[in-house]
């Protein structure tokens, strides 16, 4: 059953983030917490057009809240807002909500398994609540 | 060692081989004493306390103030010294807002860096309501109280020490004696946060020497909602109340109000009769086991958890006190304690990750967080053994 | 009428023919779901919540908010107003500092003459700890509220109302939706007792209109040392953390610390998991029987005992307000209500005597005490011949 | 069981209470009070050359309370200081510590059923309480 948490692409991305750097001309920078664990992130978004041109992530935290962000960024860059909004959608309502989601989440399916750990189910979605506050910024 | 004590408490018995808890100094599990006077009072004696003028009332009178003696004679106060709380942070908070009432702008109060959230945010609360100051004693290197700095925070304008008597975080058994005599000097009283103590060696407050001990009953295998706070009657005496209501009173009129004496003036509204009652068996229970059976073996336990940890080179114990009792933090290189925690608690090992409600002394020691086993009475040398078997996945999975 | 429900408790059940158990306004008996439910829950989910990273802590963590939301669809809130204190009482002393805090010298708190302690000393300490001017609206002849009195008392000064929804003495059930049309009148938020209603009819927070509701888990069938404090979010948001330590910070410094949102902001410590989850079982015990069901039931009984206090010449009835509930209190002439109590107590009848927490409510009715009888969902007609029967002892022993 | 309570003898000095009245003159005057049940009483004591001359009451309360005082007068009438004080001594000890009474305690022991009934004790022992405090006042 671990082995469904902890896939071994969840590993992959926290002990080798992607695009975990700054963007200096970022169109938003966006920190997120949680408080209660200690997880932390700042999300950058490069955004052109109504497209995420780039983007990137720092931070410090439990390998859930680091892959889950890891994941994000590589998910995200080249599509536009809408479209990534329905992807946040639908990942959190997967889970948060055990909803099954109706657009393909390709590699982000690997975050499923949180879904049976109540309590590390904020690590998973801290990237995603804090690209929510990023796009809603940008309006 | 105390091979069948296990059997006294139902959860653990019956889920022996897959659930090892070993995160105690979060909360105890309860033997079936406690749980079934908690019940028995329920069933056959229950009322209200006091004034009530027919039998029920009268025996769960007389079952509440014979648990409040029980438990002084358990720690070596007196009964009337016994004020019956939630727990250790309403007995901390209790003090904060009465014995503070007393203080003027400019006095201090003194802290140490490795007190738990409940010795920290109330008087952090107070002080800043009444303009006192507040003084964190740090620790050193080890994670013992730094002794120089200890008394050179403390001055003439001191009036209350507040001091954790056993660390939760890093194990330390704090000197109270010697806190004691060093606030004594500048006249200063003396509070202990006993929550990790009292069910992991024998407290005597009288040999302690301090003023105020206060407690949780679910750390120390009682039920929740209950909890002790113990002080010197003379300084309880001087206390205003706190929390005002039915009980605490002697005479209220429209306008004003004369209160009782301890312990009742500070027990204001209904009491937890059942929790108290059934505290009153967690008292029995420890001593017919034998706190100073309980004390040897988590020592036992504790030195082979330490030899154990010592063999791998992928972990860190957190600290290195002088004495240390039941508590051991520690940190796997490249994993973040909540996973671990994770990946053990799927094993069934239940340990603690976080920053344990001491996010000072976290910041402190430069850590977020760490894993942390704490010991009960009935933990035993194979469950040890099965946490270092499943902390080998740990590393598998982060391999 | 629920001829059966006393079968659901234990003690009132086994005892039947010996016990009459008529102090259900100072706690109620427990129906066994309730117990059991207590017990279940340290035999087989037992740990601290939180924060807890294995099965067992997710368990308890769940109840526990599960409790919370049980309990917000009892009276009609939503779950994150419901607040977990140890009773009335704590819930009262809460709003009382916390709110008292945000007040200026000469702001005015208005209350009543029958409340309980519990609603007068807490007022008292913070009134004159801040300077601020505590005023009792007076009751009518028959024990109404003073609505003449009320409306005078009540000015741009006044900040807060509080008062009981149902007096444990007289049994008035006050009219809360007037009491919250005037108080918001003036912007004043209104705090409503209701330890004595709630296990006694429908109690809907919206539909009343009140800004705060509290009451005790131990006068609903629930267990002891668990209550409620519900608040309006908004309001709950502004008002500043009471007691302080685990569980209600987000993060602590040495010297600062930042809170969490409510309701967790005003649960300090480790709360007292076991009594919500068994007071949610006290929801459910009611649920199932119906609180119109136990009202209807309750309202005939009473009918029945003023019918036959009305035969009585040599007792006489405390108050005739315009709507009773479940509580009479009497005197009788000649004895003393302690002689009283003692005489049907050994007879078995349990009823309380005594200023029953509201010494200012006796010296309104020239009172220094009275005999009280109070009911729960168990009490028969059958049980109030037997009072009726034992009254009749009283008689003789001073005849 | 009750009767061991009300025996007729409380009935009737609760009924009629003897020496219920002030004394000008009294040596000393003493209130006592339960504030947690509402008794009341107030002992006139007139004491010359060590012994009680005179004494009586005056109060408000239960049967047991007011009874046990008016006993309380009627015992104490003519007796010696340090009589009374042993008096006192063996009453309360009977009462609250369920000892046999030593000495000879008459009427008295009317009020030993009070015993069985522990939240009454307080009542029984107003009197004496007060009569205690009364006594060390006159050294
Ligand atoms: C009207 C009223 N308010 C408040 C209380 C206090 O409740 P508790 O003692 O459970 O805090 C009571 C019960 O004694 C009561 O009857
Ligand atoms: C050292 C210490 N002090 C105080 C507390 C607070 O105890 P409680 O949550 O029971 O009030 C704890 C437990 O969490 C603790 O470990």
């Amino acid at each position: 059953m671990i082995d469904s948490l902890y896939r071994d692409l969840i590993i992959d991305h926290y002990k080798f983030p992607r695009n975990f750097r700054r963007i200096e001309s970022a169109t938003v920078v966006k920190e997120g917490d949680n408080p209660l664990c200690g997880d932390k992130i700042t999300l950058y978004l490069k955004v052109e057009n109504g497209k995420v041109v780039d983007v990137s992530f720092e931070g410090s935290g439990c390998a859930i809240s680091q892959a889950s962000t890891s994941l994000l960024t590589e998910t995200v860059k080249g599509k536009q807002v809408e479209e990534i909004k329905c992807i946040v959608g639908e990942f959190l309502a997967m889970l948060t909500e055990g909803k099954q989601p109706s657009v393909d989440l390709g590699k982000l399916l690997a975050l499923e398994g949180v879904k049976n750990y109540p309590m590390r189910v904020k690590c998973a979605t801290l990237g995603w609540h804090t690209l929510e506050q990023a796009l809603k910024e940008i309006g | 060692m105390l091979y069948d004590v296990y059997k006294e408490f139902p959860l653990i018995y019956r889920n022996r081989g897959s659930l090892v808890y070993l995160d105690n100094a979060a909360s105890t599990q309860k033997p079936s004493i406690v749980i079934e006077a908690l019940a028995d009072f329920y069933f056959e004696s229950y009322a209200n306390v006091h004034r009530g003028i027919y039998k029920l009332a009268e025996k769960a009178t007389a079952l509440y103030e014979e648990a409040r003696e029980k438990i002084a004679w358990f720690i070596g106060g007196r009964k009337e010294e016994v004020v019956f709380v939630r727990g250790t942070t309403e007995g901390i908070n209790l003090l904060a807002y009465t014995l503070s009432s007393r203080l003027s702008a400019g006095d201090e109060i003194v802290i140490s860096v490795m007190e738990h959230h409940s010795n920290f945010v109330p008087w952090q609360i107070v002080t800043s309501m009444r303009s006192l100051n507040l003084k964190v004693v740090d620790i050193t290197e080890e994670g013992d109280l730094d002794w120089k700095d200890f008394e050179n925070k403390i001055t003439e304008k001191t009036k209350v020490v507040a001091i954790t008597h056993l660390s939760n975080v890093l194990g330390t058994l704090n000197d109270i004696r010697k806190v004691v005599e060093i606030a004594h000097s500048v006249g200063a009283v003396v509070i202990v946060d006993g929550a990790q103590a009292v069910a992991r060696l024998k407290v005597d407050v009288e040999e302690l020497g301090c003023d105020f001990y206060t407690f949780s009953g679910h750390k120390m295998y009682g039920p929740m909602g209950i909890g002790v706070l113990w002080g010197r009657y003379e300084l309880l005496e001087e206390l205003p109340p706190w929390q005002g209501g039915g009980e605490m009173i002697e005479k209220v009129t429209v306008y004003n109000t004369s209160f009782r004496k301890p312990p009742h003036r500070f027990e204001a509204g209904t009491p937890n009769v059942a929790g108290a009652v059934a505290l009153s068996k967690a008292v029995d229970f420890i001593s017919s086991v034998g706190i100073d059976n309980i004390e040897a073996q988590e020592d036992e336990l504790v030195s082979y958890i330490l030899e154990r940890f010592g063999e791998l080179r992928w972990v860190s114990v957190v600290g290195s006190p002088k004495v240390r009792k039941g508590v051991v933090s520690f940190t796997v290189d490249g994993v973040h304690p909540h996973d671990v925690a994770t990946i053990l608690g799927n094993d069934g090992i239940a340990i603690r990750a976080g920053h344990h409600c001491a996010q000072p002394l976290m910041d402190r020691l430069s850590l977020s967080a760490t894993s942390r086993i704490s010991l009960g009475c009935y933990n035993t040398k194979d469950e040890i053994d099965m946490f270092f078997k499943s902390l080998e996945n740990v590393r598998k999975v982060f391999a």
